[in-house]
């Protein structure tokens, strides 16, 4: 038995690359900024320190996002949630805030290539000449939510696992060779 | 005739020649061409007919404003009515038919409507067709409808594809002429993220057709300067072909990008919808030259003067050899100099005005053009084609005073700005005196979101009319809107030589004193058949407001939204009104600034991804099952699994039969799981729910209802206590995302001092229930845990692994049957599934769908949320008091539930109902009562909720509300069929299947 | 096409990624009131052509709720902030007050 | 009044039409009537004319702010049917529906209705339970409508995909007396036939205050001056709430923009009015050959006649995934009306708590089908000071009692 990504790593290549990656391992983790010892559970699960507000801040494979004024979405290989679940509870005790994995909630695509941004610019109200490095942005891409982040290869997007062939087929529309925006 | 000339055309590339099709006639253009050049260089100046009165129409523009060269283009699933000649790239291949004409375009009989135009003024239809009244359903209005339309409907799915795109801006310019390109210059030199919009495939507008000199040299050269020098800055982004066509609020626009309408299916998107997000808007969108109303206006041949500039010098087409200006401006005589320069005779300019004075008139009189001042056409001669003009005095009442022979009538009527970008969102107007135009009014501008202006009209589209003028308000509309997104900008604008121009003389009428046989022969709109008697028609019988007479006489109201008649009809109305032009204003202009296509406006949702299409991990099995799927919300879930051979019905009631006698299972994955935790989370629940959750033991699962403030129940579900501090609440598949937005609502808007946190864990798992006397069977062989009835009892749940899958398990049942429902993660989902179905093979195990499950709860007298519920019902109707806390002093719904109505005895109630035969009472029915109420209706008792045939029961059972409830058991009521009938019916306990829960407590 | 600046994550957000939810500040009446004061807290809607105090949720965003205030008539959007307020900002009803002598305030 | 007919036309057309009169007058107002009516749209009309022709009541003003028939009746899909769910929805709507059958005649203007029959498609098995709800009650109400299969529909509506992979047809409920009128001249000809009967309309005079005396009402300040009337309704959709306050009062209503386009016109290719509601679009053809496509509201008030340009985006989405044939059509013109909506998105025909002060209001997206019977009742309301039939369940102390007229619950929609 194994666990396997919504898509099974779908993939496409037009203008810019599309793949499905995952399963990756996700926690929402539920507290305000200012509880005590949200700052030794988040460094506990993953390595980072709390993330500013719209911001991911990476540690190797392991990442921390801000996604609203007391939600942060913690990732991390798919196997270690378990432990790090345990390690936030033991960092919060007694205190005020909620944790739950959700893992396998999600769908994650990769979006690369010196384009990738073209292909969101279609589908989001967003404007990616000012989308900053480790900026966590949450939108809708066409009509689903979404959020993504970018690196220098490309983008992260994730949104939720049932809409995963909805997404995959919004990135092949989006990035079909010849509807380059520029 | 008109026809291709051997020297000239700065757009075209005569090396290139392209091959297309008129009416199925192969015809040649040239590369460069637009389709209307091309069909010109042919001599085809006949191309379509008018919408009433079929009059032929010809090429009368050379821009989007064209009403009358409308076509047919393509075929099959690329096959596109209405596609306007003038703003058409020719392509190689190209195929375009005329409209509205039959049998042809030569010969078509609709222009029987034409002998009888005189009976037929606007709004004719309002008077008449009424006597007898079946005349009109049977006969007046099949004969409208049939006449109705333009081009052909397309028949066929679309075989483009096409998307959408977002972009930001500091400063949006729409428009690629002098002025536009001007104030992008000054913007972009700023430092401001520009985007410069053009609406055709070439930059630099009128300007280098109007031989205008700018920094010295001809206009090409500096429009050909400044693309390079906008195309070097990084912040500037140019795009052709994009038209921008509405301006909304928040400076929000959205542009339609023409990407392969000129390369069809060469696989790139048709069009592209851009919305653009722009901190300020600058309008350079130019001007529309305006006809004049003589009679015979619309014969084909009678052109603007400026068109016909353009297809001279753009495309080296003349269309005609002998060309008659009339004009009442100074712009007009560069149209008589162009074509003399090209060697084409120019008869008589007729000039409106009394004295022509001007350096234009100056030049043209010394090319030997005949100058006619203070005269006036007063009527053209010719039906398919311009024959000759008679002239007369423009003061007059339009006594001939000699015929001129010509094939071609250049006209002229002054030029008004476009103004539609600017109107869109509320910018006001002023009525320039000077140039007879409307233009922006710039204290009256469209504001943003911060009250600010944000649209800033520039050049000719401001009432700049000469290039010098329109230079140096673009440079200033430029700046000033880089200056309002904070960037420092310097107003430098190119210089041009100025040419004095006289001014021009309103003139609305030609001749002025014109009877009323002249005036039923002068158009203003030529594709909807308005003439200057209509609109006067329309004022003398009251429609004075400027929409009503609109709305009257469909004065602007086709396919071209009056670009060409607006200002002419209002003039004219306001003449009739002897009101001044400004008074009686104009009508609201409205997005799109030229159609838009609807495949653009849909984008990408189309097909497989018109909609997200929601799928479980277990999705896939169900389509490899060829399950029978129904829509639930955006989810899909299999309805049935039916076998070879088997109907829908079939197929239901052998998984119901299966799930009684051996063993279903359910994908219960879409039900809505929200975890809920904090120490307020007991105390948010019990607001929550009518009934108490606070108090569940950890461990046990518990059955409750929402309701929203008025009292209606909207949700149920069953909710575990996973900890001290967690509860686990199930909602029903489409209540999902609807409960948990409900639960953030309360909690960040009005109890934001309560400590609870939720989180939609919906998609963490997959649920699947197993269901039926062999489900424990099923569980102990897969192992792992102990599910028996001693350490598992019915609702309670437990945390475990089953065959090796980490699950949790709940003892509930919606079926009235041994039920689990198992959750697991998502990944694992497919693979829990598959594994029953392995390990169930010897118990008898089958997939059962959603129709299954609502007939075994019916059975079971369990109400289902969208069936009994409908958002007028509450939970005392529904005998589900037994869940309504009395002990609590509040919760959601309570206090809308004290309103008299809902408090009322008299409400219908829920109840079982068994017809007398046996029968299946219809879904939908009412239970009908004695009488009729105040208005003639017949009167009701009840209503059918859900009925079913059980096929456990071998009969029709039902589910329904009606007067008195459960009190009313034992009475025979009748419900009624849409026929008319009746089925009589007897009322019972809704419990119609093991009324002690034996089943599922073992 | 509005645009929002939701006041916790600062994103501009455009109409699409928000879901609106009508006037702002009603005072909720439960159990115990009278039937005029639930009526008004359920119906009675302001619907004023002119400044007007409503809820917005940033839906695709951080998935808070806001309050904003706007102009019905012009769709000038005055400011935005957060949904735990009693009632608007004082620097906000100042704001509002300059702009619109004529406002008669929130209440 | 000068009779409209064939007759008259050809009369006129041989003198070039110069002897037509005014279809209606534009006089100044008196000191005082027996009625005002504030608003000259579709509904303020039909109360003016039912006044006057089932109640003899004729000195009757008819205020108009701008122009009559410039507001919501002029800017909308104009949509008729009477399949609504509610016996009070279905008895004004099928009392409004029979009064088109004979307007033209009636009012001597052909408003053209056209009973081309009107589809409300079942997309999934929800829809078709509420549908077959709708057909049953209906049944009960003396409104003739079916259910009809998929083919059936195909039949009727030949360029529709019914079997669409998202939301295939699964049948229809069919009003065959269902159509469209021409929105203008419901307008226009109300108007001419109450100038006829001596009423004055009076347009371009926006009313600035309503004078009460001891809770009953006077008159209305107005940009024209004082004008006394013994009656007042108030019949302006969008702006009710404005009156409302004027007079004292506060309504349930609030008010959104909805918005419709048209495309270009094109050949007759659909006769009939297909509503759409899983996907949230409508459409029909006109007369003129145009796609006239109406849409959903926004969630946001507002009064700008602008509406936000998505909801155009998702309504062409679904009609062209329901109508494939549609998608190289073009959008010709799009518009936003302002329409009233109160809590459970059904009308007002209301005594309010000023005496002699009546409201007419929150037709939501619905109120063109409904003219003639609103007028009907409104007049019978003002007339008799206390509502008739049609009228009672439309009060506006329903709210209090929780007594609403929920039109959406089975599938249905308001508009």
């Amino acid at each position: 038995m194994s666990e396997v990504s919504a898509l099974n790593h779908a993939k496409f290549d037009g203008f810019a690359s599309i793949r499905e990656i995952g399963p990756l391992g996700m926690i929402t983790l539920r507290a305000k900024p200012d509880l005590p010892g949200l700052a030794e559970a988040i460094r506990a699960a993953v390595g980072t320190e709390v993330p500013a507000t719209r911001r991911i801040v990476t540690n190797g494979d392991k990442a921390a996002g801000w996604m609203s004024p007391d939600e942060y979405l913690l990732i991390l290989p798919y196997g270690e949630t378990g432990a790090a679940l345990a390690a936030i509870a033991a960092a919060l005790k007694g205190q005020h805030y909620l944790a739950e994995t959700v893992s396998d909630a999600r769908a994650v695509f990769r979006i690369e290539g010196a384009k990738a941004d073209q292909v969101l610019a279609k589908l989001s109200p967003v404007d990616f000449a000012r989308l900053e490095p480790n900026e966590l942005r949450r939108t809708r891409a066409a009509q689903v939510a979404a959020a993504f982040w970018k690196d220098e290869a490309g983008y992260t997007l994730v949104c939720f696992r049932s809409v995963a062939s909805y997404m995959m087929g919004l990135l092949t529309h989006s990035a079909q060779n010849g509807s380059e925006l520029v | 005739m008109s026809t291709r000339l051997s020297r000239g055309g700065r757009l075209i590339d005569r090396s290139a020649s392209q091959e297309f099709s008129f009416n199925g006639k192969k015809l040649r253009g040239l590369k460069g061409d637009t389709l209307a050049a091309a069909l010109l260089a042919n001599d085809q100046m006949l191309v379509g007919r008018s919408f009433k009165y079929h009059r032929p129409r010809g090429i009368v523009a050379a821009g989007p404003e064209e009403p009358n060269a409308l076509v047919g283009m393509g075929r099959g699933a690329r096959f596109e009515p209405n596609q306007r000649v003038t703003t058409t790239e020719l392509f190689n291949g190209l195929e375009a038919q005329s409209q509205n004409h039959w049998p042809s375009l030569e010969f078509d009989v609709g222009v029987i409507n034409n002998s009888l135009a005189r009976f037929l003024p606007g709004g004719f239809y309002y008077k008449t067709f009424m006597y007898p009244r079946a005349a009109w359903k049977h006969l007046f209005e099949p004969i409208i409808r049939a006449s109705a339309g333009l081009g052909k409907a397309p028949k066929d799915r679309d075989a483009d594809r096409y998307e959408q795109a977002y972009a930001f801006c500091d400063v949006l310019v729409i428009g690629g002429g002098i002025a536009g390109l001007q104030a992008a210059l000054v913007a972009g030199a700023s430092g401001a993220r520009v985007i410069v919009l053009e609406q055709t495939a070439h930059w630099g507008g009128r300007a280098p057709v109007d031989g205008d000199v700018i920094e010295g040299a001809p206009a090409d050269a500096w429009v050909k300067s400044a693309v390079e020098a906008l195309g070097k800055m990084e912040n500037v982004t140019l795009r052709v072909r994009t038209m921008g066509a509405g301006v909304y609020d928040h400076g929000y626009v959205l542009a339609e990008e023409k990407i392969a309408d000129h390369t069809p299916g060469d696989g790139r998107p048709k069009h592209r919808l851009w919305r653009i997000r722009a901190g300020r808007i600058v309008t350079a969108t130019g001007a529309i030259e305006r006809p004049l109303s003589f009679a015979g206006n619309d014969i084909p041949g009678v052109m603007l003067a400026a068109s016909v500039r353009d297809y001279v010098v753009n495309f080296a087409v003349s269309p005609g050899d002998r060309t008659v200006v009339v004009t009442n401006n100074d712009d007009a005589y560069r149209t008589a100099i162009a074509l003399k320069e090209a060697g084409l005779e120019v008869p008589a300019i007729i000039d409106a005005r009394v004295s022509v004075t001007g350096d234009l008139p100056a030049r043209a009189r010394a090319m030997g053009i005949r100058i006619e001042a203070g005269r006036a056409i007063a009527k053209v001669k010719g039906g398919k084609r311009v024959t000759g003009v008679a002239i007369c005095i423009q003061a007059g009442e339009g006594s001939v005073l000699e015929e001129i022979a010509c094939d071609a009538v250049a006209m002229s009527g002054g030029w008004s700005p476009v103004v539609h970008l600017w109107s869109h969102c509320g910018g006001k107007l002023v009525w320039d005196t000077t140039h007879a135009h409307f233009r922006p009014d710039a204290t009256k501008p469209p504001t943003n979101q911060d009250g600010q202006a944000m649209v800033i009209a520039v050049g000719n589209a401001n009432g700049a009319m000469s290039a010098a003028d329109a230079l140096a308000d673009a440079a200033k509309g430029g700046a000033a809107a880089a200056e309002a997104t904070s960037f420092k900008a310097e107003v430098k604008a190119a210089s041009a030589t100025q040419v004095t121009e006289a001014p021009m003389e309103a003139v609305w009428i030609m001749p002025q004193g014109a009877g009323s046989a002249l005036k039923a022969k002068m158009w203003l709109d030529y594709q909807n058949d308005v003439k200057v008697s209509d609109v006067q028609l329309a004022a003398r019988e009251g429609y004075e407001s400027v929409e009503h007479t609109k709305r009257y006489t469909t004065l602007g109201m086709a396919t071209d939204q009056g670009k060409l008649s607006n200002i002419n009809g209002l003039a004219i109305l306001a003449q009739s009104l002897n009101e001044d032009i400004p008074q009686v204003g104009t009508t609201t202009f409205r997005p799109p600034y030229t159609p838009v296509t609807l495949g653009a406006l849909a984008g990408e949702s189309r097909g497989e991804i018109f909609q997200p299409l929601r799928k479980t991990p277990m999705h896939a099995w169900h389509e490899a099952q060829n399950a029978y799927m129904e829509p639930v919300g955006l989810w899909r879930r299999p309805y049935t699994f039916p076998r070879a051979g088997e109907t829908h019905e079939q197929s239901v009631h052998r998984e119901v039969n299966n799930t009684r006698t051996n063993l279903g299972l359910l994908d219960a994955s879409t039900l809505g799981k929200i975890i809920v935790k904090g120490p307020d989370a007991g105390k948010f629940l019990d607001m929550l729910y009518t009934g108490v959750m606070s108090n569940l033991p950890v461990g046990k699962c518990r059955y409750g209802l929402m309701c929203n403030e008025q009292g209606f129940l909207s949700d149920d579900g069953v909710v575990a206590r996973i900890d001290e501090e967690t509860w686990l609440c199930h909602t029903t598949s489409g209540g999902a995302d609807r409960i948990h937005a409900w639960m953030e609502d309360w909690l960040q808007c009005e109890w934001w001092d309560w400590k609870v946190y939720t989180a939609n864990i919906t998609e963490q798992l997959a649920q699947v229930a197993v269901v039926g006397p062999n489900a424990r069977k099923l569980l102990e062989k897969l192992g792992g845990m102990d599910v028996s009835k001693e350490t598992l009892p019915f609702m309670q749940w437990a945390d475990g692994t089953l065959g090796g899958f980490p699950v949790r398990v709940y003892r509930i049942s919606f079926s009235g049957e041994l039920s689990y429902e198992i959750a697991v993660p998502a990944s694992l989902g497919a693979a829990f599934w598959e594994a029953l179905h392995k390990a169930g093979a010897e118990f008898g195990t089958m997939p059962y769908g959603t129709e299954a499950l609502h007939i075994m709860r019916a059975e079971k007298g369990f109400i289902m949320i969208g069936d009994e519920t409908d958002g007028t019902v509450i939970p005392q109707d529904l005998n589900l008091g037994w869940a309504i806390s009395k002990k609590k002093a509040d919760f959601l719904g309570k206090r809308g539930q004290e309103r008299n109505y809902l408090a009322s005895p008299d409400r219908w109630k829920l109840a079982g109902f068994e017809t007398l035969d046996g029968s299946v009472v219809p879904d939908g029915s009412y239970i009908v009562a004695a009488g009729h109420n105040a208005n003639g209706q017949g009167n009701t008792q009840g209503r059918v909720t859900s009925t079913y045939y059980s096929p456990t029961l071998k009969r029709g059972i039902a589910m329904g509300l009606i007067h008195g409830g459960l009190n009313r058991i034992g009475d025979v009521v009748e419900f009624n069929t849409v026929s008319g009938g009746t089925v009589k019916a007897k009322v019972v306990d809704p419990v119609f299947y093991d009324k002690d829960g034996a089943k599922q407590n073992v | 096409m509005l645009i929002l600046e939701c006041p916790y994550c600062g994103v501009k957000a455009e109409e699409t990624e928000l879901s609106p939810g009508y006037e702002a500040h009603l005072k909720r009446f439960g159990p115990g009131s009278s039937d005029t004061e639930f009526e008004d807290y359920m119906f009675a809607r302001k619907n004023p052509k002119g400044v007007h105090f409503e809820r917005w949720r940033h839906v695709y965003g951080c998935g808070k709720w806001f309050l904003a205030a706007r102009c019905t008539a012009t769709l000038e959007v005055f400011g935005t902030y957060p949904a735990q307020s009693a009632e608007p900002p004082a620097d906000l009803q100042a704001k509002i007050k300059a702009k619109r002598p004529d406002w008669k305030g929130y209440k | 009044m000068k009779r409209y007919s064939v007759f008259a036309i050809a009369k006129e057309a041989l003198n070039y039409h110069l002897g037509w009169e005014k279809a209606w007058a534009s006089p100044a107002p008196k000191k005082e009537y027996d009625a005002i009516i504030v608003g000259a749209g579709g509904h303020g009309l039909a109360t003016a004319y039912y006044l006057g022709k089932n109640h003899g009541i004729t000195n009757v003003a008819i205020i108009e702010k701008g122009w009559l028939g410039g507001g919501n009746t002029g800017r909308n899909t104009t949509i008729i049917r009477s399949n609504y769910l509610q016996d009070s929805s279905a008895a004004i709507y099928e009392k409004a529906r029979s009064l088109y059958e004979t307007m033209s005649q009636d009012l001597n203007y052909n408003v053209m209705f056209s009973p081309r029959g009107l589809l409300m498609l079942a997309q999934t098995h929800h829809e078709i339970r509420g549908y077959q709800r709708t057909a049953h009650a209906n049944a009960l109400q003396g409104v003739a409508t079916e259910w009809i299969s998929p083919a059936k529909v195909k039949e009727l509506v030949p360029i529709i995909n019914i079997d669409g992979p998202r939301y295939p047809v699964l049948g229809a409920l069919y009003q065959a007396r269902g159509g469209t009128a021409r929105h203008d001249a419901v307008a226009w000809g109300y108007a001419r036939a109450c100038s006829a009967m001596g009423m004055d309309i009076i347009q371009q005079c926006e009313v600035k205050g309503v004078k009460t005396e001891n809770g009953v009402v006077k008159g209305v300040e107005t940009s024209k001056g004082f004008i006394g009337t013994k009656k007042l309704g108030i019949v302006v959709a969008g702006h009710s709430g404005q009156l409302a306050d004027m007079a004292g009062f506060r309504l349930p209503v609030e008010a959104v923009a909805l918005q419709a386009m048209v495309s270009e016109p094109i050949k007759p290719c659909m006769d009939v009015v297909v509503m759409a509601n899983t996907v949230h679009g409508y459409m029909s053809q006109s007369d003129k050959g145009e796609m006239v496509i109406g849409g959903g509201t926004d969630g946001f008030n507002n009064f700008t006649q602008r509406g936000s340009f998505h909801h155009i985006e998702e309504t062409l989405r679904a009609l062209i995934e329901t109508f494939p044939m549609i998608s190289r059509l073009k959008m010709l013109r799009q518009w936003g009306g302002i329409v009233d909506m109160t809590g459970d998105r059904s009308p007002l025909i209301s005594k309010t708590p000023v005496g002699n002060c009546f409201i007419n209001c929150g037709w939501g997206t619905g109120g063109f089908k409904a003219i003639p019977g609103s007028g009907w009742a409104m007049a019978e309301l003002m007339a008799k000071g206390e509502p008739g039939a049609l009228a009672e369940a439309f009060n506006m102390w329903r709210f209090k009692e929780g007594q609403f007229i929920d039109e959406s619950v089975a599938a249905g929609v308001a508009h």
